[in-house]
């Protein structure tokens, strides 16, 4: 979680070198903060998009003052009473809270896009590496339940790694259960977007990111379903580095749009407009 | 073959053997030696059986001699007419299907085929299918729903295809929508898990209005061995991983991810196919009947709220 | 048309060899007529099947008595006037027709397979090598709904070269409305089989052919859209033998079974009896 | 670039060149002969063009300056947003679609393009689509569907791809895959052949509620070159092949495989692109506002009629 730390914007302390200069992950280029800042955490060097917390992507998309979180309370569980070398599962699930102020790797919620109502889930890697457990599908399910209801375009900004380990086959379950919550959408005629951020793999890209009505995602994201080292061990060859980046997605059908941060609001207000009845 | 933990049984069937051969011509009645021999060996599989650690009801899912797909097939149907291909891109051996008729019902049979040979393996890819054998599943599932035919998919597979060309032909998006139309087919859909219920590879033909398990199967988000090596961060620690991962039927019927045990002959299914055979049958006899008729809309809206209920803990 | 008079069972003419033989013209191995033909024409040496009349097709697949012809006086019209070097379209069609006693390249009707009734489209390669045109269109789509009217399951056996050249966009014009044909048997579930012989290409192909609930095809058959040459000359490249087989096509994808003639109508039987309710 | 048949129009385009070349710097007012000989010109254009045999539109449809695709997208509409991929294989580029909004109307603009350039051309493999084209055309559709938004076709295509990786991953199934789901598609479909109608390739995206075509775009079962070839078993005779196969929009008009023909500028759309674009726009917006909130259901149905009448003569 340095990365967390590294970027925040609250800092009031005196200005130390690490503070005015933030490293590139990507291409390890030294960028004044400020300018990192107003440019979206999007590297002037070579188009890095760095990881953003759900705040910041709600920032970046949502009218101001008309985001309302729903379903907050929602936190991971321990239906497994799951515990490692490290230590117990409930443990982790508190400490991850109080470090990122989140209950589950999501954060769901209604507002506007220039005006236009949606209903917005946003994975949070922080929490948990953005996985999908229990309490994660369950605030899917019922944000796409409060979409459908309203009949308001529902979108899913994903980052996740896959599905939770800690919660076992229950995590595995919250695939059909968010399938499911899509699956009703479709039948009533509402938009589904997916925008898939660095990274979505695993159990989210085979579940909800991989079935919108139109699939959006940041440059060079990571998109996939198995992990690089897994295939690399399976064909016994190495990847391409442009294997499971958003391009490679797209090259290979399964990504409509390739859309910089700086463009995000304002292609999904030009998109939702063909999807929502006048 | 003996699995670690049946060192106590082939220790018994060597002396059983040993005895056999010993008074074998000598024409003489049942020898009450190898009877009580062989009792205590019914016994002590029995228990064995009861007791199995999680790790070892793996060992018994992977068992070679493991009944596989084609097996249940040659076991429960009357007749199968196996369908070919996605339409798209290939026929992948996976996955299998096609129409099937057990006892009266027919129905759309669909299921991972692992092999036993070096050529079967080759074939259907140790049971890890492509996108193409998701795809080819789905195709069967609209099929059956345009003819009002229940679908009954068999689960048995390590985990979907993890290769370059599966990634690059959309194995997340075969999945995906697989999950997607199965949540809305207007047909019922019963699932077996017969023997490893490997993440997503499994799922992706898991939703169901009743999921079934045989005793000894084993479903999983990961392979115990994945797990360990990422929390233990040591592969050795397998056994500790499955312990944690709540695997077993009896741990998925807690959970309420599953509905209903298929208890395995006392050994596992290996050791007795035929009766493995029958106890599958009798189960998907009971639920094809319950879901005879049943109104297609309704069905497909609880199969969603059932779906919907799972890992809701508050 | 050579290979029609080769195989008339007709004959009452003194035996010479050629009419005790009957040479395979994939093998070229020569066997005994009563044996070619009481393996339906196809070769004991190397499973060659020969191309069929639609009414032996008939024979083999309907119940002995049970087939009406219906539309058969729909007959190829002329309506672009075409000519070529080698004379008018019309004069051609008017010696087609004597020649093979059809009148188009399609025969339609309602018969019985082991009991189960069924509607059916036979095409013939001896018209015009089964080319699509606007009769062969017509009869389908109105075989197709008398299938619809009845609710009795429709199958076509396909053999056919393309679309009929002669009647040029007229023919084109028969492929959407053959499918539009099988989209209302679609709409209220009514079993639709394709059964693709030897050769099913073109606009056949890329119509009704591949179109089915089933896609049935006898061994070897040829089926694809492009040409062979063609396609040879785009890429710059020989094809591999099996290019476009029945067996090519099973591998990738596009063939649900491929059934030797000998066990087509019981294939058949067992097919539709999970398709027509009880 | 002059066309064969227009050599009279370069003569005078020549002579006018040099005339204006000699008056240029003169000062002098408009040159009495030059605007005789543009006169001239303009009758001699329009003259030509009125009388155009099936070979030359032939040539003028498949003229290297004529507009495609891209440049319709251009002129006709205010915003286009490009949607990619068949969510199987691949993003097929010689097919293109996407949101667009022509005037105040929103829909799925789908159409085929071709390059001018080399790098175009090769990116785009001159307009004819593979399987994954007609795929994205059918997802677009889909899409276009559920948004209750019309579809509008652009075709000009010499035709499907014939290469053997489509031919494997199924160009027959994709081509009537499309037509049996657009012969269903709830939502209108207008189709405006712009330039070369070239067989299944062209009709994989043409099953449309209306027919518009460009006066001078062909529309054939196989290209005159190809017919000429097999029936007078001679290349050469296209002209012949050409006139016999009815290809002009005139004779579609005849043979009501058409609706409508979208008169082009004299001299045809590639001397008046503007001119053109003009001329679609405004059949678009007529047709576009005739279907307007028509009921889908019984729009498909009608669709389906409508091509059920093609090639009743009796
Ligand atoms: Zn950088
Ligand atoms: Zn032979």
């Amino acid at each position: 979680m340095g990365w967390f730390t590294r970027k925040r914007k609250d800092a009031e302390q005196p200005e130390t070198k690490e503070e005015v200069f933030i490293q590139c992950p990507a291409c390890k280029a030294h960028i004044y903060k400020a300018e990192w800042e107003k440019n979206l955490e999007v590297c002037s060097h070579c188009n890095h998009h760095e990881r953003m917390t759900c705040w910041e992507r709600i920032d970046l998309l949502i009218d101001r003052g008309t985001f309302r979180e729903i379903n907050r309370r929602v936190t991971a569980s321990d239906p497994l009473k799951f515990a490692d070398a490290k230590g117990t599962y409930g443990e982790k699930i508190k400490e991850t809270r109080q470090k990122t102020g989140l209950n589950e790797s999501v954060v769901t919620g209604r507002g506007r896009i220039n005006g236009i109502r949606v209903v917005l889930a946003v994975m949070d890697f922080r929490f948990f590496g953005g996985s999908l457990a229990s309490g994660t599908g369950e605030k899917i399910y019922q944000a796409a339940a409060y979409a459908l209801k309203h009949r308001q375009p529902f979108i899913i900004v994903c980052a996740s790694g896959g599905a939770r380990m800690q919660e076992g086959i229950v995590s595995l379950m919250q695939m059909p259960k968010t399938c499911a919550a899509i699956a009703r959408l479709q039948q009533a005629r509402i938009p589904y977007f997916s925008i898939m951020t660095d990274p979505t793999t695993g159990g989210v890209s085979a579940s909800y990111a991989m079935v919108g009505d139109i699939h959006i995602a940041e440059p060079k994201a990571l998109i996939g379903f198995a992990g690089r080292r897994v295939i690399e061990e399976t064909i016994k060859q190495k990847l391409p580095d442009d294997f499971q980046t958003a391009e490679y997605l797209m090259e290979h059908g399964f990504v409509d749009l390739i859309v910089p941060r700086k463009e995000m609001k304002d292609t999904l207000h030009k998109l939702l407009k063909y999807c929502v009845a006048a | 073959m003996y699995l670690d933990f049946e060192k106590p049984i082939e220790d018994l069937d060597a002396k059983i053997a040993e005895l056999k051969a010993a008074s074998s011509g000598t024409g003489a009645g049942p020898d009450p030696q190898i009877e009580k021999l062989e009792q205590e060996r019914s016994r002590v599989l029995k228990d064995l059986y009861s007791k199995l650690t999680p790790w070892q009801t793996v060992q018994v899912a992977r068992h070679p001699e493991r009944p596989l797909l084609r097996d249940f097939i040659a076991g429960l149907c009357s007749e199968f007419i196996e369908l070919h291909g996605d339409r798209h891109f290939a026929d992948d051996q996976g996955i299998i299907g096609g129409f099937a008729t057990i006892e009266s019902h027919r129905l759309m049979l669909i299921g991972h085929q692992k092999g036993r040979t070096v050529e079967e393996n080759l074939r259907c890819n140790f049971g890890m299918a492509r996108p193409e054998g998701y795809r080819k599943a789905l195709r069967l599932m609209r099929l059956a729903e345009k003819f009002r035919l229940p679908v009954v998919t068999f689960i048995d597979t390590p985990g979907a295809y993890p290769g370059a060309d599966a990634e690059e032909r959309g194995q997340a998006e075969a999945i995906a929508r697989n999950l997607l139309e199965m949540a809305a087919l207007r047909t019922p859909i019963l699932v077996v898990v017969t023997g490893e219920g490997g993440s997503g590879g499994a799922v992706g033909i898991g939703m169901g209005d009743v999921i079934l398990m045989l005793s000894n199967a084993v479903y999983s988000v990961i392979s115990p061995e994945g797990c360990a090596s990422i929390l233990w961060r040591d592969g050795t620690k397998a056994p500790e991983a499955a312990n944690a991962l709540k695997i077993t039927a009896r741990s998925l019927l807690d959970l309420k991810v599953i509905d209903e045990i298929i208890p395995e002959p006392a050994g596992g299914a290996h050791r007795d196919p035929q009766g493995t055979m029958e106890a599958v049958k009798k189960a998907l006899m009971k639920h094809l009947r319950r879901f005879q008729g049943l109104s297609s809309k309704k069905l497909a809206a609880r199969r969603m709220e059932k779906f919907a209920a799972m890992g809701r803990y508050r």
